[in-house]
């Protein structure tokens, strides 16, 4: 979220597309009803199905599962054919004047540079157009028509990219009435105003496609076009799922990044320095702050961090300690590998994988190779148990099953402390109730027990480069169960000698020794240690400023800036210097975040802009970009600088509408699909309908099936289909009906409901067939099938999130 | 026992025992009943070994009493068919009830007034029986609507039987020599001649 | 107490037909009514946080004893804590069931192995589980790790050992897995968040 | 000094009136149907506290579940999909005792102290005191009480009177991730309810009002609709419903008049003895018998 949950309140427009925020986070939402009740604010869903979030909307238009980009780039065509855009923000706070390479084209559905072999571009034509480089300073800037009239520049290539996006069109390929969409198109646009808001509420709806990261992309076109950035009830606010899922993404447990989002080094950072200057970027336009120009100081206090003293400027702080990446290692990834038998061992923490990845059929196979595999978990997981028979709802001989699987019990929340961050960045520390059940023992307690044996067998027998193991720092009290405490101060950072102060170099900010009070304060020069540097000043020599518990909230908006610590820099809105005109006045004052007061910048937030950037100086409120300015044109994208409306890969439709020529134009041409995979894919004549998959408010995932009190609410597993298609196909509310996919089938029960439009797409009708995931064969709850048996082993371009919510499948009467 | 030989059988050991098997389930229920229907009279619960005792038993004492008074009614039905003889003394019954019964109808077996009271708890017998059948939820569920009327039937009912039987025992009392018809069998001949003259003279062949 | 008429004359009947019961030796027994006692009245109280969404909801969790030493602290009630910002003490259905969670019949209690081609789980002590485990991992890093690739770069990588990372656990845990497996030279791991 | 925690309005088969100088406000439980998700984190939250778990059951083709109310389930979510000129509502509403002014069950129940309604207008249940007769469910005109299987005692929402008596909200209240279940004074309750009205007229909702039946006495758990002229689309939500006159007429007027008639005829028949004399067998003729005896 760049904003925050209580945030939500100071909505004037509150649209939930791609996720269903009334079930899957029903506590959060009561931000959205606070925004109906006391603001007047109006809510809207769009949605293949009328969920309770539906239920309670002002409006709700149904679209086909897969559709979206068709539908936000409708929405971006209306506003600028209707001139319904916040113009001062378009012109200043975006890179809507920056020209654009001439060589950038769109032919089709395809970008230049596509390559259909590899199915990637080379995105050497999606630049901007740079002045000459400076002979004095060698600065070279993006150039900029002001008056956004160029033909080359991004906002009229936005206006012509979207203008296809024609209502017409875009009721035909969503299958949405064509007047509910402009009734949606009409109360979007009224958010242009500059006092408006409309906040954009989303969750796996969005990302577990094929094209996930564009349909983010293109509500962030649209939200840039309106200015609702950086405001107070506005923002685009991913939805998180776990509790702590956006702590541990922090934390990046991926094999591409580093704590904090750092680009892991791959094969190609064959140093430190070619590794730091490819992350370093320079700014794009004169006096921006192009803050990830610090790269390097977070870097290196990471390492200092993890090697301590071993890791000095002689050895290029470790650097080469650090492994180097080959390739992909996301989860599809990480399976496809273990499927083709190249993975000996595998640890699930906390994870069920044979639940809740695709295709569950895959990754059985795939566990069934494993060596060794090792089960950290406070419940009985599905995963735990692929090896055994548990009839129809896992096929499998155990005799047949080689692979040796530990089963280990760990603590649950209750029973341990230390911090979660939520959705709204704000880091929370918590504190254990009570012991686990038998001998549960806590994560970190686990992980650190098993490190140490490793480090104690490579110090007896030796072995393959033991230095890293060696040499990681482990200043921990009990080397088997480092505390939180010790753990988040090391992530928040300490001076490691004394940091003195970059503009008087004789006054020392930080003594040797002392917890940094932020990132700002981090040094290139080993002279400071920060295990996670977006997390810097969380635990500062104030103490542990995750655990403060004062709600005070003065400003009525919800800031309650004294509780926890929000990343970064306790900051709750971030881009907040855009909720302000160029001057420095708030766009709306009833809802200041920040403003310039003359001196520096201040209000009800951390400001997210130098406090001293006075707004004559023309810093720009996106500090995180060279450019400083939001991207309408963003050329970072796996499969283009705009969004483009591509079917999934399991489609009901012959060809994409919007390209019915070009059948490489069908699918996102940059996703990635395996060898074998592509082979399941479904057809339309065999699986006519499109299923979708989705969590129900009355369970977590595969969590609360274990939970008596969840089994009760919600017992059995069941799908849902549209009366239409069950009076078509003879199933009536109650009756137990087996749903295939080209990959597996599952049985449920049938819910016959009249909150499962059917629609009308590109001249036919397209039914829908929604499954929700949460049974498997462990659970208080009845048994059932693993709803991933059915889905498609097939991720987005950018995330590699599978695409779970749109698929094909036919349905019949079990 | 036959105090006097010349005394006159009225009722047999069966028909005593069916009576009082009757008799007793009535007072053990009617304690019961009571003891729901109003407020003041749940202590009575206390003879059942408090509510919940109170409240299995009831309806199992019920149908025991129904069975008993089914068998009862076979037994006595003929005998307490009307006849004009029965009309007559019942359109007289005040001078009877002003202990003035001299000019009184002869009458048989029962009189008029013991005729109507044998039907009349047959009716009551039989709305309570379905009313309390109606309200046993152990055993059967009815839409609430059949429940609240069996409530209302079964408590109306039982009220007017409890005032029945009232009658029933102080007519018994008030009539001297007519108890021991229902403890030992037998009444006297005098009683018989005097209260059931035609009966009297059925049974003995005099006049 | 309003009484109306009618309550009147519905209290005067009944007590004239209750009174004379009474006058036999019956009257009502005085029903207490106290309400169920409060069960948190004794209880410890813990400030912690649902571990579903990612709302992160504040909860009291409360537990039997006092925390001295022979009172085992068990878990007895969660209800949300209402000076958390965000959910102001509510809880939604899963986190207000959490005891369930917590006491669920199906938590692990102990350490357990499936050994190669059986069917059955059998109980270990953690030692003997983290030692097999680490045995496993060290012959398979030290067959397996890549110290250079063919261009003759260092990559010091081991690719044939896995983690998916849980999204529950805390940063701390987290953290330390991170650091762990970056020390042991792993990239091929990955978290809920994609999923 | 009283002996409970709350003050007590009224106690079920009890025919004199409840210790009652002391003046305690009244709470209510507003359910704001417009707001609520459905979620069931009430149901949750009621099963939690109060120490139920009902049987896991099956999905029988919607969402409610448990299907209906049972001993081990206070509060249930109904759920009905209207569809009305084109347009589909999701109507959810949850259903437990509405806490009467003048309870039908109380008004019904046979065993003191069973029942009792609090001055703060809870009506509880004392399983303790509870026979398993079963009037409740006859008296009340929501369909609310059930009857244990286990026990054969009367189970239904006790408002949380426990967390209620120390100064907390039920437990469906605090939870209500929404905010559509508010508990208060029943007077503010009415104010807030007003508020939404406003509010929901404002959306198109023209009909929305405040459900507080009268025929009752009003009710202790009330609900905002936004169609409070038709209750019964919320899955049979009772329009008008009031104590039936059947079982008004059962444990109201009956009651006293049964019990003085049959105390009358007592009386008469002992009257009719003291003024009329026994009725014996005639001295003549008895002598006449003897006579005839003796022959």
């Amino acid at each position: 979220m760049t904003n925050h949950w209580v945030d939500i309140k100071n909505a004037d427009l509150v649209l939930i597309m791609g996720g269903n925020a009334a079930e899957a986070h029903p506590c959060g939402f009561k931000w959205v009803i606070e925004a109906k009740k006391d603001r007047k604010a109006k809510l809207v869903t769009v949605d293949p199905r009328f969920t309770r979030s539906a239920s309670v909307s002002d409006f709700y238009a149904p679209i086909r599962a897969g559709a979206d980009i068709a539908f936000l780039g409708g929405v971006i065509n209306y506003l600028l054919t209707n001139d319904k855009i916040h113009h001062e923000y378009v012109k200043n706070y975006t890179n809507a004047g920056f020209l654009i390479n001439p060589d950038y084209k769109f032919e089709d559905g395809i970008f230049s540079g596509y390559n259909p072999e590899k199915r990637n571009y080379d995105k050497a034509t999606w630049g901007y157009q740079m002045t000459e480089a400076d002979k004095k300073t060698g600065d070279s800037w993006v150039k900029v028509d002001p008056t956004l009239q160029d033909p080359n520049c991004a906002f009229q290539l936005l206006k012509k990219h979207y203008s296809r996006y024609t209502p017409d069109l875009v009721s035909s390929v969503c299958g949405t009435p064509k007047d509910a969409f402009l009734k949606i198109c009409e109360m979007i646009a009224d958010t242009a105003a500059p006092d408006k808001t409309m906040t954009i509420l989303y969750a796996l709806g969005w990302t577990q496609h094929s094209v996930g990261s564009q349909n983010i992309r293109t509500m962030a076109i649209i939200q840039a076009l309106l200015g609702n950035m950086g405001m107070a009830g506005g923002g685009i606010n991913a939805l998180r799922g776990h509790a702590n899922v956006q702590g541990i993404t922090d934390m990046c447990l991926f094999g591409q990044n580093l704590p904090g989002y750092i680009a892991s080094p791959t094969e190609a950072d064959v140093d430190r320095k070619t590794f730091l200057e490819k992350r370093t970027p320079k700014p794009l336009r004169p006096n921006q702050m192009n803050f990830p120009q610090n790269f390097p100081k977070w870097f290196t206090s990471l390492q200092k961090a993890w090697y301590g003293n071993a890791a000095t400027d002689k050895n290029d702080f470790a650097y080469d300690w650090l492994p180097k990446i080959d390739g992909a290692y996301d989860t599809l990834a990480l399976f496809e590998k273990m499927h083709q038998g190249k993975m000996n061992g595998f640890v699930c923490q906390g994870f069920n994988p044979l639940a809740s990845v695709s295709n569950k059929k895959k990754v059985g196979d795939a566990l069934a190779k494993l060596k060794y595999l090792v089960i950290v978990d406070p419940l009985v997981t599905d995963t735990s148990e692929f090896w055994k028979n548990h009839g129809e709802f896992n096929e499998v001989d155990a005799s047949k099953i080689a692979t040796e699987v530990f089963r280990l019990p760990a603590d649950c929340f209750a029973e341990d402390t230390g911090s979660f961050t939520n959705s709204g960045r704000v880091i929370q520390w918590h504190w254990k109730a009570a012991d686990g059940p038998g001998e549960s023992k806590g994560d970190i307690e686990i992980i650190a027990t098993l490190f140490q044996k490793l480090k104690a067998m490579y110090a007896k027998d030796g072995g393959k480069f033991p230095d890293a193991i060696m040499n990681l720092t482990w200043a921990h009290r009990i080397p088997t169960k480092p505390s939180s405490a010790e753990l988040l101060m090391e992530i928040s950072g300490k001076a490691l000698a004394d940091v003195f102060d970059p503009k008087d170099k004789t006054k020392v900010i930080a003594k040797a020794g002392e917890q940094l009070a932020g990132f700002a304060q981090l040094r290139d020069d080993g002279s400071t240690s920060c295990g996670n540097w977006i997390y810097g000043g969380c635990w500062s020599q104030a103490g542990n400023l995750t655990a403060r518990r004062d709600n005070a909230d003065p400003s009525g908006l919800g800031q309650t800036l004294m509780w926890g610590f929000a990343w970064p820099a306790n900051r709750r809105i971030i881009y907040n210097r855009a909720s302000c005109d160029m001057a420095g006045k708030p766009w709306d004052p009833k809802r200041t975040v920040i403003r310039w007061t003359g001196t520096a910048w201040a209000g009800n937030d951390i400001p997210d802009m130098r406090p001293d950037a006075a707004p004559e100086e023309g810093v720009m409120p996106f500090i995180m970009t060279p450019e400083g300015v939001a991207r309408l044109f963003a050329p970072g994208m796996a499969e283009g600088p705009f969004s483009e409306h591509y079917e999934p890969f399991e489609t009901p439709l012959d060809k994409n509408p919007f390209h019915p020529g070009n059948p490489k134009a069908l699918n996102n041409p940059a996703a990635r699909v395996y060898k074998g995979d592509m082979e399941v894919f479904g057809k339309a004549k065999d699986f006519p309908y499109v299923c979708t998959t989705y969590r129900l408010v009355e369970h977590f995932h595969y969590w609360t099936k274990h939970a008596r009190i969840n089994a009760v609410l919600q017992p059995e597993q069941f799908v849902e289909i549209s009366e239409e298609l069950g009076k078509e196909k003879g199933i009536a509310n109650g009756d137990r009906v087996k749903v295939r996919s080209n990959r597996g089938f599952i049985k449920a029960v049938a819910v016959v409901t009249k909150r499962i439009p059917t629609l009308m797409v590109d001249g036919k009708k397209v039914h829908t067939v929604g499954i929700p995931i949460h049974w498997g064969f462990k659970g208080l709850t009845k048994p059932g099938f693993i709803t991933n048996t059915l889905t498609p082993y097939v991720g987005d371009a950018n995330s590699q999130t599978p695409e779970f919510k749109a698929f094909l499948v036919n349905i019949e009467k079990a | 026992m036959m105090r006097n030989p010349k005394d006159l059988t009225r009722y047999d050991a069966q028909e005593r025992a069916n009576h009082w098997l009757v008799g007793i389930c009535f007072i053990l229920l009617a304690l019961s009943g009571l003891a729901f229907f109003h407020p003041a009279f749940y202590p009575l619960t206390q003879l059942f070994g408090g509510g919940v005792w109170a409240r299995i038993l009831h309806p199992y004492l019920g149908v025991l009493m129904a069975l008993a008074f089914l068998v009862m009614f076979f037994r006595f039905k003929s005998l307490n068919a009307m006849t004009p003889a029965d009309k007559e003394w019942l359109s007289r019954v005040g001078e009877m009830m002003d202990g003035n019964d001299h000019n009184m109808p002869e009458q048989g077996k029962y009189n008029g007034g013991q005729k109507m009271m044998f039907w009349a708890m047959a009716l009551s017998m039989l709305l309570l029986f379905v009313s309390g059948i109606f309200l046993w939820r152990a055993y059967f569920s009815l839409p609430v609507d059949v429940v609240r009327l069996g409530a209302v039937v079964h408590s109306a009912i039982a009220a007017i039987m409890i005032a029945m039987i009232f009658v029933h025992v102080y007519a018994a009392l008030w009539v001297r020599g007519t108890v021991r018809a229902m403890v030992y069998g037998t009444v006297t001949r005098a009683w018989a001649k005097q209260h059931h003259r035609a009966w009297y003279r059925q049974v003995t062949g005099k006049s | 107490m309003q009484v109306s008429r009618r309550q009147f004359f519905k209290i005067c009947g009944a007590g004239m037909s209750g009174s004379s019961i009474a006058l036999m030796g019956f009257s009502p027994t005085s029903a207490l009514a106290e309400v169920r006692s409060y069960k948190l009245a004794h209880a410890t109280e813990t400030r912690n946080m649902c571990p579903y969404c990612s709302v992160s909801c504040g909860v009291l969790i409360y537990t039997t004893g006092d925390k001295s030493k022979n009172a085992k602290a068990d878990i007895i009630h969660i209800e949300g804590d209402p000076d958390n910002p965000v959910n102001r003490g509510t809880l939604c259905p899963k986190g207000s069931g959490l005891l369930d969670m917590v006491k669920s019949p199906n938590r692990l209690k102990y350490p357990e192995v499936r050994e190669p081609g059986t069917n059955e789980w059998k109980r270990i002590n953690w030692d003997d589980a983290l030692t097999r485990i680490a045995k496993h991992m060290k012959a398979d890093r030290d067959a397996n790790f890549i110290e250079k690739n063919a261009a003759g770069v260092t990559v010091n990588r081991w690719n044939t050992f896995g983690f998916l990372a849980s999204s529950a656990a805390n940063n701390e845990t987290g953290y330390i897995s991170h650091k762990v497996l970056r020390s042991l030279g792993a990239v091929a791991f990955d978290t809920q968040a994609r999923i | 000094m009283a002996l409970q925690s709350l003050d007590i309005a009224r106690r079920s088969a009890t025919t004199t009136p409840a210790p009652g100088v002391r003046q305690t406000t009244e709470v209510a439980k507003l359910i704001d149907v417009s707001t609520c998700i459905g979620c069931k984190a009430c149901q949750s939250a009621c099963m939690e506290w109060n120490d139920i778990r009902d049987e896991v059951g099956s999905c029988s083709g919607v969402y409610d579940n448990p299907v209906d109310l049972t001993a081990k389930s206070w509060t249930v979510m109904r759920f009905a999909e209207v569809e009305e000129k084109g347009k589909l509502e999701w109507l959810i509403r949850k259903d437990g005792c509405m806490h009467c002014a003048d309870p039908g069950c109380l008004k019904a129940c046979p065993a003191p102290g069973a029942i009792i309604q609090y001055a703060n207008g809870i009506v509880d249940f004392h399983q303790e005191n509870c026979i398993g007769c079963g009037y409740c469910i006859t008296g009340c005109p929501f369909n609310i009480p059930r009857i244990s299987e286990a026990d054969n005692k009367a189970y239904k929402c006790s408002l949380c009177s426990d967390r209620v008596a120390v100064g907390q909200a039920p437990a469906c209240a605090k939870a209500c991730p929404t905010g559509a279940i508010q508990f208060g004074s029943k007077e503010q309750m009415k104010d807030y309810a007003a508020k939404r009205v406003v509010d929901l007229k404002s959306r198109g909702y023209e009909k929305a009002g405040l459900y507080d039946p009268a025929g009752v006495g009003g009710t202790h758990v009330m609900y905002v609709l936004h169609h409070a002229d038709r209750p019964e689309l919320y899955k049979g939500l009772p329009n008008d419903p009031s104590i039936s006159p059947l079982v008004a007429l059962w444990k109201g007027f009956a009651k006293p008049l049964a019990s003085v008639a049959m105390a009358a005829v007592a009386l008469g028949s002992l009257f009719h003895y003291v003024m009329k004399g026994p009725n014996e067998v005639s001295k003549e003729l008895e002598d006449e018998l003897e006579k005839e005896d003796a022959k």
